[in-house]
């Protein structure tokens, strides 16, 4: 075991599959300088750890600005030989690459009758909270949830997000990774060499019988923080990070409100048509019987984000607005 | 080819097969969409067989190629088995692609058709990703993408041109210019001519000014693979030809958008008639042999009718299949 | 009153726009020909009703197929003056003008402080169970519903298509609106004249105190007929259609909930993060206490479009499926 | 315009003080942002001030523009309030976005500026929707959009180019050409000339070699407008410049992307400096005018940066406001 941060474990899951596999290539804006930090080890090229100088720039290429052909250049390197780990840095350009995604990665296979698979990444950071605005600051993987065929991982921590991305880089299908920005100094202890998560597999961060507490992705931490808060009143809450999803472990959440009967759901993308959304949906349906309170979800309000610190992190969910939840559920 | 640089004349009489088998393809089709024998529309290349095969033909086995909603001919160009396809169209379970894809959605990776695309401009930037891995893996392919003087316009396209050129990827851009895009006529939303883009990214354009001669498209397409494949890059070739038909067939169009007179003019230029008059008047064929190649794809084409129409429909169960590599469980698809 | 199709009640409802405000233009691709059939009365363009004749080629126009490039054209001309109309016709093609939807449309004004609006409509149908294959049988709504700055209208009827399109016209905000192919022949009786329908405002299509069934586009008929069925056993079915999905009528919803303590919902979407799943998370949390049964969805399936009739059918809500739905949460 | 084709010398002070505003404005902006003055990060466009500034000022009152992330200089540029920008930057209640907008999207539509884009090409086609709008409401304006080298790869600078060159509107395609995107060389991701990808779209290319004379940047965008304003349509001009920091304030980047040579080479052609050589040179000003509109302008910085700081910050509920143009009733938004 050793510690390690949020984002030093996307790029050890990145160099390890590097190394395993010769088909594996990273391309993306601004990759071969390390600008976002995991393509390179060191401080100066010199250093160990450059993927251009261990891998060569025919596997580690600097893209063009252009989402769409990148997205798609990928999509066709993976049905012929390739196995691409595209990084579109930011969440918020996924849009530009849309049609790529939505037509072309997600139907493909399905179309064309299995004719050939995708094994293709597509990573991409979710900043906000972070004073950058609106157009740097989005949370979508909703969006992507809604698209059968892609798969869809948020994870929530270092060892997670080292694991996920392993399993992902060998899944045979298209995988879009969110990974949350406020999260990349946040360290946990990692387990050396590789590991693989199986997607669909829940993590449960904490356990206890009052009440169901999903929280995603950045809003983990915070539901973690909100748990011990409400621990010191007697409220025990068992907090499930979905860890993906797409597919989503289901199961475990339903069990966990088949036991505590109550249910919040924290997740830093809007309210309208979210995960939590999702969850609630789900839980409605497959533990109604169990249920002994409303269903709360805790979400980006249905809002912009807007610039100034002054405004701005009312709009995600904070530990007060997760209590509140679970003060609230708990009342009834 | 021979030393003059003519094709053998194998690979001629192969062109008009080929084109052939297009046309009666296409012309079937045509009618079974009538008949209400294909659900949906289809769009056919009648009249551009010419661009079609003289491109597909100067690939070789193992390159890739993508295309859009005007679909059938370019794996057929390609050299996929008609029943599939036509199974595919009729929605069956013997379909290239189960059945899950109809016209607008064949591929057939047996020749090398990675997909093509109804959503136009969509597929160009798969090519250039087959031409990624072509040089990644150092494999000696090259990768051609299909599209419209229509879908020229769209961005994708100017992404992909330029990545493949900065990256010097082993592509072909074909422009399939059949003057119109729809109802809309090229010249009204196009600005400037398509095969002049290419130069600002940085690699060659050149225009098959008369796509109905399959020969001209053919060496033009052949150049650029040459180009590409000893890793000089890209090139962008617009072809011009003319759709003979509708858009999509069982489309009707109340205004007037293509006048009598142009229509006549392209129809006189039919690449078909004029394939077999050069090869007889170069004594290559005599009537009756190209008559005998003319009843050879009829008979073919028949076959792959009755094919498709004699086979099964797809058990309901297949509609879960294919989406993931995953096994997927019937069950949990809500 | 006259009896009138939903897609000429569309075209009705442009003409009039046009009429009425000099400021009002259509743009996208063959609108000039009318090929999707709502710019022009006649089969000829001599006959009367002709858009391009009527109107002019400076505010009809044809585009070039640019779809990111007409969207945000329509926006820039929106904020400086002009009350576009933009006819994407399929919404399949929607996700290649994403980036304009989601980072201009929705954003420019909030992030501006207001200092620009944009009233512009996004026209696009969703043509499915048609045998148009995965490519251009999308029903991409609940995409567009988590995008905070967007309107969404989804009509089911020729009265509330024609009614809705003219208050988008009206609206200082950009609209999306998403007509059901299905429905294009479907008439209905229409008032005379101008008319519009405020947005947020449910239509319940059926009253009934047993179980809620809220129904949105192409699946309202569905709905329609899997009441009438259920009516013959004794269960009367409150059939309401939201009309708009963003403002979305919760009000309407809950309360009936409240009434008849059973909801089932039922739309061509996917499943997952739906419309569907936002009306559940919404009633789990603000009518839990009325419910006497599991919230159920009846959507469409989590799997992209087969081609073949043969495999088709049974990707969306049919009657028997929603009808399944409403025994099993009145069986409980 | 004198007859001579020169400017008159008000026009050239004045072109001077806006690059002074830019310049100066900028590297306060910067050490705001080391100090933790300003939230996040912005982009300078120190060293291009003539390249911003030629441009704007080719304009006229009533025209629009939009930009990028490279932000502060286009609505300077334009002639903004310099005490709302900078209290946008800061995030305050008297921010030209009321605080909603920072650094990467300002907005003054009271200078024509219609807003910039943190996303790269993103305000392209607002800018062709806003010569649209002239166009149909017939009123003799004049849109321009700002982008970088590396926005030029973006598929939707296409389609808007081909839009407004097919449509004929009054469009400027603006090209700060400053040889690198973030980390990235242009010539690494480019595939040939981006001024000669104007001629395929059916209009001019220009390229202003050295974008550091504000002259000669002026003479060309008034060229451009001059072309739209006249119904002759579009053009694409493309500035040689070069930014002379990083290309985000606190950014480092640990490779040595630019080279010390290159660095010296361009920081020699400092536009301010060569502007204020030329009016001395040419007797339309001495050196004491000059040194005063420096210390004006530095005051004038002072002073919004005095502003900004003094200001107080928005109301939390505001927030909620300006989603749409509706009320919007704060307790609605969950
Ligand atoms: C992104 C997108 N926009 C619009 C359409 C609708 N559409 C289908 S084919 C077509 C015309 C295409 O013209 P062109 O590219 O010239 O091909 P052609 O049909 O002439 O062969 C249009 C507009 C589409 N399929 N995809
Ligand atoms: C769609 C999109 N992709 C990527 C980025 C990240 N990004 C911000 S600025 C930048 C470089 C832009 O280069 P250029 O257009 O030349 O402008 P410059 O910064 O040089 O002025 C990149 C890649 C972005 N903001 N938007
Ligand atoms: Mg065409
Ligand atoms: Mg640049």
């Amino acid at each position: 075991m050793s510690i390690m941060t949020y984002i030093a474990a996307i790029g050890a899951a990145q160099e390890e599959a590097m190394v395993a596999d010769d088909r594996v290539v990273v391309i993306g804006e601004d990759v071969e300088a390390n600008v976002y930090g995991t393509t390179g080890g060191g401080k100066e090229r010199a250093e160990q750890g450059d993927f251009v100088q261990r891998f060569g720039r025919s596997r580690v290429r600097n893209t063009p600005i252009a989402e769409e052909a990148i997205v798609g250049c990928a999509i066709g390197a993976a049905m012929t030989g390739l196995r691409p780990i595209v990084d579109l840095s930011y969440s918020s350009f996924l849009y530009m690459a849309m049609d790529q995604f939505v037509n072309q990665a997600a139907k493909n296979r399905y179309m064309f009758g299995g004719q050939s698979s995708i094994p293709a990444v597509f990573r991409s950071a979710m900043f906000y909270s972070l004073s950058t605005g609106a157009h740097h600051s989005d949370r979508p993987y909703p969006m992507f949830m809604g698209v059968p065929g892609l798969k869809v991982m948020a994870p929530a921590s270092a060892s997670d997000a080292k694991g996920l991305l392993r399993q992902a880089v060998d899944s045979e299908d298209p995988v879009l990774t969110f990974e949350a920005v406020p999260l990349w100094g946040a360290k946990e202890e990692v387990q050396d060499g590789e590991y693989r998560i199986p997607f669909g597999q829940a993590r449960t961060r904490r356990e206890g019988g009052d009440v169901t507490l999903v929280a995603i992705s950045g809003s983990v931490p915070v539901a973690l923080k909100a748990a011990e808060k409400m621990a010191g009143t007697g409220v025990e809450c068992e907090v499930i990070d979905p860890r993906t999803l797409v597919p989503l472990d289901t199961k475990t959440i339903v069990e966990s409100v088949m036991r505590t009967g109550r249910l919040v759901i924290a997740e830093p993308a809007h309210r309208t048509c979210g995960a939590a959304a999702e969850i609630a949906a789900v839980v409605a349906e497959e533990a109604y019987s169990s249920l002994k309170a409303p269903i709360r979800r805790v979400c980006a309000r249905d809002m912009q984000v807007p610039f100034s610190p002054a405004l701005e992190e009312q709009i995600y969910p904070t530990t007060e607005r997760i209590v509140a939840a679970i003060e609230a559920v708990t009342r009834d | 080819m021979a030393l003059d640089g003519s094709l053998p004349v194998e690979t001629r009489l192969e062109m008009q097969r080929r084109m052939l088998r297009i046309r009666l393809f296409d012309e079937r089709a045509s009618k079974m969409v009538k008949r209400g024998q294909i659900p949906g529309t289809v769009h056919t290349s009648i009249g551009q067989e010419a661009q079609v095969v003289g491109a597909c033909m100067a690939l070789q086995t193992g390159d890739h190629i993508t295309g859009n909603h005007r679909s059938h001919g370019h794996p057929i160009g390609m050299g996929s088995d008609l029943g599939p396809l036509m199974a595919e169209l009729v929605g069956k379970a013997t379909g290239v692609c189960r059945g899950k894809g109809g016209s607008l959605h064949l591929a057939d990776r047996a020749v090398g058709s990675l997909g093509e695309s109804g959503i136009t401009g969509s597929s160009i930037p798969i090519a250039v990703g087959a031409g990624f891995s072509a040089q990644v893996l150092n494999e000696g392919r090259v990768a051609m993408c299909f599209f419209g003087d229509g879908a020229a316009n769209q961005g994708v396209l100017y992404e992909a041109m330029n990545l493949a050129s900065a990256w010097k990827l082993p592509v072909i851009f074909l422009c399939e210019n059949n003057h119109y895009a729809l109802s809309t006529p090229a010249h009204t939303v196009t600005g400037g001519r398509i095969c002049d883009r290419a130069q600002g990214f940085g690699m060659p354009g050149v225009r098959v000014e008369n796509g109905q001669e399959i020969l001209d498209v053919h060496a033009a397409v052949a150049e650029a693979a040459e180009r590409a494949r000893s890793g000089a890059g890209p090139t962008l070739v617009e072809v011009m030809t003319y759709r003979f038909r509708e858009h999509s067939e069982g489309l009707r169009i109340n205004v007037d958008y293509r006048n009598v007179d142009e229509r006549e003019l392209w129809t006189s230029r039919d690449p078909i008639v004029l394939h077999r008059a050069h090869l007889i008047d170069e004594g290559l064929a005599d009537a009756s042999t190209m008559d005998a190649i003319q009843s050879e794809i009829e008979e073919e084409v028949e076959a792959c009718v009755r094919f498709a129409l004699d086979s099964p429909d797809p058990d309901p169960a297949v509609a879960f299949e294919d989406l993931y590599t995953d096994a997927y469980d019937l069950e949990d698809v809500k």
